[in-house]
């Protein structure tokens, strides 16, 4: 087998100088009643050439689009081969987490770097060296965020948070007897200030608004701010498409106590949803109850700058079951994806980006306006989502965009009842104008409403 | 080599005006400017402006202070530095998974879905359980996941149980993991043999007695909601009465929980479903060869016995089967099953780290049941040539039959004042990345060896050649070991001040 | 422009220590009006996005394959990923020729074991760091054949040669009025031993056969030595297929006193046809009139072995109009994934892969005589390539082949106006049964003869 | 850093019995053995047996006693190490391009051949040129093709001729080449100032005349075929007489070849077709940053006039346009021309270094004409910025007008006994590639430093730092320097002995 490398002749020497005769001889630790008998009912061993094959099969087998108008929490973006060609140096992909800080000072100044990125885009002071994804982020941050506030117990969860982040809160909160979460309404697309004044009181540790939310919109989190402080909560801010920081206010600045979300679009593409990114970023008063690794700037015995591990008493291996969270490896390889990206890009690209994202959602949301069976829902200010009714045959929509290899946006009837018939669209850089007018046509194209 | 000095922050190398990325023009009208004044971007304090050329140097040059598995063996134990196959790379970067969205309908991510599925086919004949989960994105979250299955499943028996037992040599996931579950940590201690002591423990040191797990089941009983025990531990030994332990926690109705995280002993050996388990992880990072990523992405699946199927988090990958005419190969079609009332919900936004999953399957499909076989004999066999080679030379705390792993203590070079942080350093010296150290927290001044089955008798005999200079060297020149190291770019790091004083980013002078 | 990093500021900063206004004022050594007017009359710069559109569309224009069953010189073999892994590792794929050896030793002592194994599969003594491709190797081989050979000065080239590799023998030879090149005649499929005999003379320099020729046959090497030394000429052996030194002799121990050819099949796609890697092996006697850069074995000044370029004064920097050969830059990094190739395959991987293709190509051969129209042409030996005569309309077959994304083999009439209506079909380790099978069903439902 | 010790060669640490390389499973009949006993394998003697674990690390491990343009500035001048942008490698790499058989007809492989011909048009408009053959591997492989072509075109007006004249400054293929083209090379004189000297040129030593151009051309007249000239020149300066040159050696019926290899420093800024080239080769792997692989592959297409595109090599790639209906986009459809009488034949066996005008065609589309001139014009700048940092500290031997390299000479450092070889050893000490040295032969110790526009001010700041620091050393401790290189991985190496007992490959012990 290609990636075993010890011969015949070397195994006899290894189990000679261990002193046994055959490799089995050195499971006697396992009481023989609990040893497999016969082998793994499995496919033997495969050669390169046969397993490849066998996984294009597979990859082969997933349908291909021209244009892809769907986002929904997974934004398909360019990626500069730039990022590949540095993540394939075996110094990065293949190393663990940096231990040994003399040994691996190149993850270490990475990570310090991103987190100095992190920080910068979300105008805030103190973050960690990733987190598993957006849904995990939020559950994080609302445990941070509980255990900052002392006392409080409630969590306000905004409907305008990724569905599926609410759901990974719900189960995460679900062993906590002494927690609660609880959702704010909509209102035309954003959160209801009314319903939020509402349930605001003495026991809400924090509100967690998207920025800009599922559906698209802005969020004026300044607006927000007021009422969340007033009540002693902390106003949270989640981002599922991190390029909106290159349009947006930093949360920090907007009024935001923490921020956390997803940054996938840093360099990824949309791979299933996985891996990709979690992040979280905080005050600097709060910074010892942060969960995850943390990489801190320091001496050496000469002087001289570098990298190590820090804040560590935080964490599962020192503080076991008082720790701020029991995560351990983290997504630290998507971390450098972004943090090349970023670099990359600098101030000027993700600026330029993330307008030209907003001209594209524009547009494509002017020209399916055009069509008779379409109807704008929110008037709210969007990024590269936003969401409009459709009065047509839903399934003939689906039908008529696959035909022509484009695949529609979300059928937001999946997840809010309330917006059944409506489609939450997006385009980004990748959409160039004939895409969107070959949607365009292919939409007039299918049979009106019955 | 080559290097000329250390490289810094790309933040100081700053220069206003240049430019790493071109946009494409835009071919539709400029955006309107719809924000609100105090929404609108105000600028950036760190981002850097560089063109490419600097940024693939700044990352070129850095990924030179790092070690990788292909500068040598990777000897940290517990972490499983195994061979990174660069098939498994290049499979998951095919196009046709890494632009399937998450979101679109399953009939057009068929292959995904196989994928999925067939890679639960193969962790569920590993691990001999009927049940599997991949969202969980590294072994913690696996361990959450798996507590959560235990803590619904007693609340569907009428009560979810306060307390979950754990020994005192697990990993510190793992109490970390029940408090994120809302339980009470009760910790098992230790038998001199590193296993689980059924019996109560005197520490010799302070005379306290510390309850054996006959004593916390016979007192605690129905609050056990479940014990979560890593096997072979983490010291590298198989609990070889888990059968008995586990006997005992199902006859108060407790749980087993199994940190996976040393399955690569295991595997094509003994299958935990055979020996009691109710639910496990697997750390594919590990087992699976999928590569650490400097801190990850991982994946944590977790494994689980028929009563807790219905509490999996959703969505469920199914496969149907299409009835085909007499004597056709019949054909398979795969969906997410997402109305699963009983389930915990979700425990990753999509599907988990989709693409470490990819890799995990390409190394089984490589691999098959004979190579993985194989591969967990010789990972054996190594661990435990070093054993023998290094024995006499170093102290072994625990001398228990050693897996895929072995792991000293550094009592015999404590009497010259050398400790495992000095031997540690010193092996950077000489150009190896030091093994785990001080963990397990039950061995004193833990050197925790695992070399997989990557390395060849060369390697593992040049390792064990510089281990016994260095324990030579212990006696003969203490100092030298105190000052490692000093052949790396830098010297030890102060990491008092960086925790006393931490300076987390970069800011503008 | 994202290569260029210099930003307006340190432009200005240059230009201030230089003392000119503009970057212009230093073309003053170009006469004005040697200069250009107005800009290139060509596109303006492209994104990263836009380019990689670009070029993938052109990319996609090229007909994609199922299965091709075409080889004449461009060989599909399965290319392991280490070596993509590898090579695009920037210290191997960016670097220049090692002239500094300190500084090079990694490229240096590559070039030593990729010499080691060109020795080794030739079975001769002396490569070097290697040469264009196939057709340009002859052309190194025959030339440096007729300065060995002194005042020899016909070269015979057997027709079984690549017809291609002719082609460029012939124009490299043309401005040499003093030297000729012969054809000799294939019989049966391998070079005709009469008209050889009837050919050699005192003159006669070198005799170049395939070894598998363009045919697929494996000439007797040992059989041809005989005549060709006994008129004391060089036998030089061209191999087209390096992959046939798993199986077949080693030319060196088969009587030939050169080897020259094409070692793409290690490695490489078929890359419509380049980057290649041409090689050359010759004897120790021989070593100082070999073409091209060699690397050899040394120490330093502390007695440590190392690795240098060396018998530089053959070359053309050093010796000028008196060189070997003009070559300078080579096909290095083809060297390297041939290296790579050799060091993973070893001793049993490439005479097991070899012997795959030798199966499939008689499983190829037989399934394809079961059809009506095909005919037997030869029976000499052959490697993964040989030759049927096609009885039907070869128009037909090949549109047949196409409607199935499957190649066919290729129309020998195209070279050998002799062979009209013949196919020389080529199978590797890449055919599956299946795809064999597909081939011979869809050949049995092409129209009959007309 | 991270390195052990010297990585061995892979001969001597093959162990029998291991494999890197599995086999599929054989799904026809085993092979039959056709072959004459006396042709069967009978084995290797050398071809090592390691896994594929051992062959990455080996790969790995030697990759780093590399130096690449990524490290840093990489100044060997007439080599232009430019970034080599990894877009290019990624786009040379898509399967459409890779899996493509030359031997396909036309119609099949539409994309290469749109990608050929539109990189050829790029070539025509940047050289100013109407004929072009991406054939040619190389350089050389350039000269060779166009001395073929001016040889052809001379035979077809019915002489081939006997003579190219080269100037001394030439690089060695010049003249190599002009040999294997069958011709005999005379050569042309230098002026002080490094170009051509059009007058006969008295050797200050020696006293020798060596007849001047004027001369030359009237001696031998009509048995020129050519002149073989690099422009800009080896020292980097333009031959301003140019224009001159050209017509003076087409009054005499001989054609003038153009050795491009510094195109890089006339792209956008002036057109060789414009000052009377007839023929040229470009370097896609210098002008066009096409990664120079440790030696190769380059590419060295050739352009030329109108009068010599009858005997340019075949196939030529040629467009026509499919008329479609009024109003409409006209389609275009490619193919390769074999059937051209006069062409002088085939000089690669396909058609050329294809994956590597890939990469040049997406460096032209990358850059556009815009950027392509800004490339030249930062080219220039930053070599007159070395230029005007360095002069004084180093000797100028040449001062004419630089431009995009420029040429030292180490006569200032000789009066310490410091040579260009100290020098440029010195530089790896500090972490540098050194320049290009002892070229061209008119410059006594020549150091030759090409910086690329791909160099920004930090860089070249850090770098001429180093070399005044060198200088000052020279003065202050010459033996350091004739001790360097003391921090690379070997120190100056016995080139003699590899020389006059050459060890060319490895044998059995
Ligand atoms: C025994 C054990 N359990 C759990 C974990 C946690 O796994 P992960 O880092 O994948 O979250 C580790 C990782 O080091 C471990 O060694
Ligand atoms: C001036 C000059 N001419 C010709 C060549 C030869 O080019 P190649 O190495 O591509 O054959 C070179 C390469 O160094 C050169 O510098």
């Amino acid at each position: 087998m290609r990636y075993l490398p010890s011969s015949p002749a070397e195994d006899r020497a290894l189990l000679d100088a261990i002193g046994v005769a055959r490799a089995e001889d050195l499971l006697t630790g396992i009481p023989e009643p609990l040893r497999l008998k016969g082998g793994l009912d499995l496919p033997l061993q495969g050669s390169e050439q046969e397993v490849t094959w066998q996984m294009l099969d597979l990859a082969n087998k997933n349908t291909r689009f021209c244009a892809q108008f769907l986002g929904a929490g997974a934004y398909d973006h360019f990626v500069p081969s730039a990022i590949d060609a540095m993540v394939c140096r075996q110094e990065w992909f293949t190393a663990y987490t940096p231990y040994q800080p003399e040994i691996s000072q190149g993850t270490l100044q990475h990570i310090f770097e991103y987190q100095t990125l992190i920080c910068d885009l979300t105008g805030l002071e103190v973050t960690n060296a990733s987190l598993y994804d957006g849904g995990t982020a939020c559950v994080e941050t609302a445990l941070m965020a509980v255990r900052v506030a002392k006392k409080r117990n409630i969590v306000l969860v905004s409907e305008g948070l990724h569905p599926l982040y609410r759901q990974v809160l719900k189960t995460n909160f679900a062993p906590h007897d002494d927690l609660q979460l609880v959702e704010v309404a909509l209102k035309d697309g954003v959160t209801d200030l009314a319903d939020l004044q509402a349930k605001l009181n003495g026991d809400v540790a924090a509100v967690m608004v998207g920025y800009p939310n599922f559906l698209g919109a802005v969020e004026d989190l300044t607006a927000l701010a007021g009422p969340v402080h007033a009540a002693g909560a902390l106003l949270v801010s989640v981002t599922q498409e991190a390029l909106a920081f290159g349009w947006l206010e930093a949360p920090g600045k907007a009024g935001a106590d923490m921020a956390c979300g997803e940054a996938m679009s840093f360099g990824n593409k949309p791979n299933f949803g996985g891996p990709y990114l979690g992040f979280l970023a905080v005050k600097d008063a709060h910074k010892r109850e942060i969960p995850g690794r943390v990489v801190g700037q320091t001496k050496d015995l000469d002087g001289r700058t570098g990298y190590v591990l820090t804040l560590t008493a935080r964490e599962q291996h020192i503080r076991r079951d008082k720790a701020t969270s029991n995560i351990c490896s983290n997504q630290g390889l998507v971390a450098l994806r972004a943090n090349i990206y970023l670099q990359l890009a600098g101030p000027e690209g993700l600026k330029g980006l993330a307008e030209q994202n907003v001209a594209k959602a524009q547009y494509l949301r002017q020209r399916l306006l055009e069509l008779p069976d379409m109807e704008p829902m929110f008037e709210a200010p969007f990024f590269n989502e936003f969401v409009l009714r459709y009065k047509g045959d839903m399934a003939a929509l689906q039908e008529a965009c696959l035909a022509e290899s484009l695949l529609p946006g979300l059928d937001l009837g999946r997840f809010y009842p309330e917006y059944q018939g409506c489609i939450l669209w997006c385009a980004t850089e990748l959409h160039t104008r004939r895409m969107i007018e070959s949607l365009v046509e292919i939409l007039a194209r299918v049979p009106a409403t019955v | 080599m080559f290097l000329r000095q250390r490289e810094s922050l790309s933040f100081d190398r700053s220069v206003p005006g240049k430019r790493g990325m071109d946009l494409p023009k835009l071919d539709v009208p400029a955006a309107q400017d719809t924000r609100p004044a105090h929404l609108k971007r105000t600028g950036f304090d760190a981002l850097p402006e560089l063109s490419e050329v600097e940024v693939i140097r700044h990352f070129t040059r850095l990924s030179k202070w790092n070690y990788g598995v292909d500068d040598g063996i990777y000897p940290l134990g517990s972490c499983t530095m195994k061979h990174n196959p660069r098939l498994n790379e290049k499979v998951a970067g095919l196009p046709g998974f890494t632009d399937s969205h998450p979101m679109a309908p399953d009939a057009l991510v068929q292959g995904n879905l196989e994928m999925l599925f067939t890679l639960q086919e193969w962790l569920k004949e590993i691990t001999g359980l009927p049940g599997v989960t991949l969202q969980p994105s590294a072994g913690a979250a696996g361990e959450l996941t798996g507590v959560m299955l235990i803590r619904a499943y007693h609340v569907a028996q009428g009560a979810k149980r306060r307390v979950i037992l754990i020994p005192d040599s697990g990993h510190g996931t793992n109490p970390a993991t029940a408090a994120m579950a809302g339980y009470e940590v009760v910790e098992l201690p230790s038998r001199p043999d590193g296993t689980i002591s059924f019996e109560d423990v005197t520490d010799p040191v302070n005379g306290k007695v510390r309850k054996g797990l006959q004593t916390l089941v016979r007192e605690l009983g129905a609050e056990i909601a479940g014990a979560m025990i890593t096997n072979p531990n983490t010291v590298g030994v198989f609990e070889y009465r888990f059968k008995e332990i586990s006997d005992l926690l199902h006859s108060v109705g407790a749980l087993v929980y199994m940190d996976g995280a040393n399955m690569n002993a295991l595997v094509g050996v003994a299958r935990p479903g055979d020996f009691g388990v109710d639910v496990m992880h697997l750390n594919l990072h590990k087992t699976m060869s999928t590569p650490h990523g400097g801190g990850g992405p991982g994946a944590g699946p977790v494994c689980c016995v028929e009563k807790l199927l219905p509490f999996l988090p959703v969505p469920v990958v199914m496969r149907d089967t299409v009835k085909v005419g007499e004597g056709e190969v019949p054909r398979h079609t795969y969906r997410m099953a997402w109305n699963r009332p009983q389930s915990i919900g979700k425990v990753h936004t999509f599907y988990g780290n989709f693409g470490i999953l990819v890799r995990a399957l390409t190394y089984c499909l490589s691999h098959g049941s004979d190579g993985l076989k194989e591969a967990t004999l010789r990972a054996i066999v190594n661990a435990n040539y070093i054993r023998a080679r290094l024995k006499g030379a170093y102290a072994l705390h625990i001398d228990s039959p050693s897996l895929h792993e072995v792991v000293f203590s550094d009592t015999l070079q404590a009497k010259h004042d050398v400790h495992t942080l000095d031997i540690a350093k010193r092996l950077i010296d000489h150009g190896y990345h030091p093994p785990t150290i001080y963990f397990p927290l039950i061995v004193p001044g833990a050197l925790m060896i695992e070399p997989t089955e990557s390395e060849d008798k060369g390697e593992l005999d040049a390792f064990c050649d510089t281990m016994l200079a260095i324990a030579k060297e212990a006696e003969t020149d203490p100092e030298a070991l105190h000052q490692a190291p000093t052949l790396a770019p830098l010297r030890r790091m102060d990491e008092t001040t960086a925790a006393r004083k931490p300076v987390l980013r970069w800011t503008k002078a």
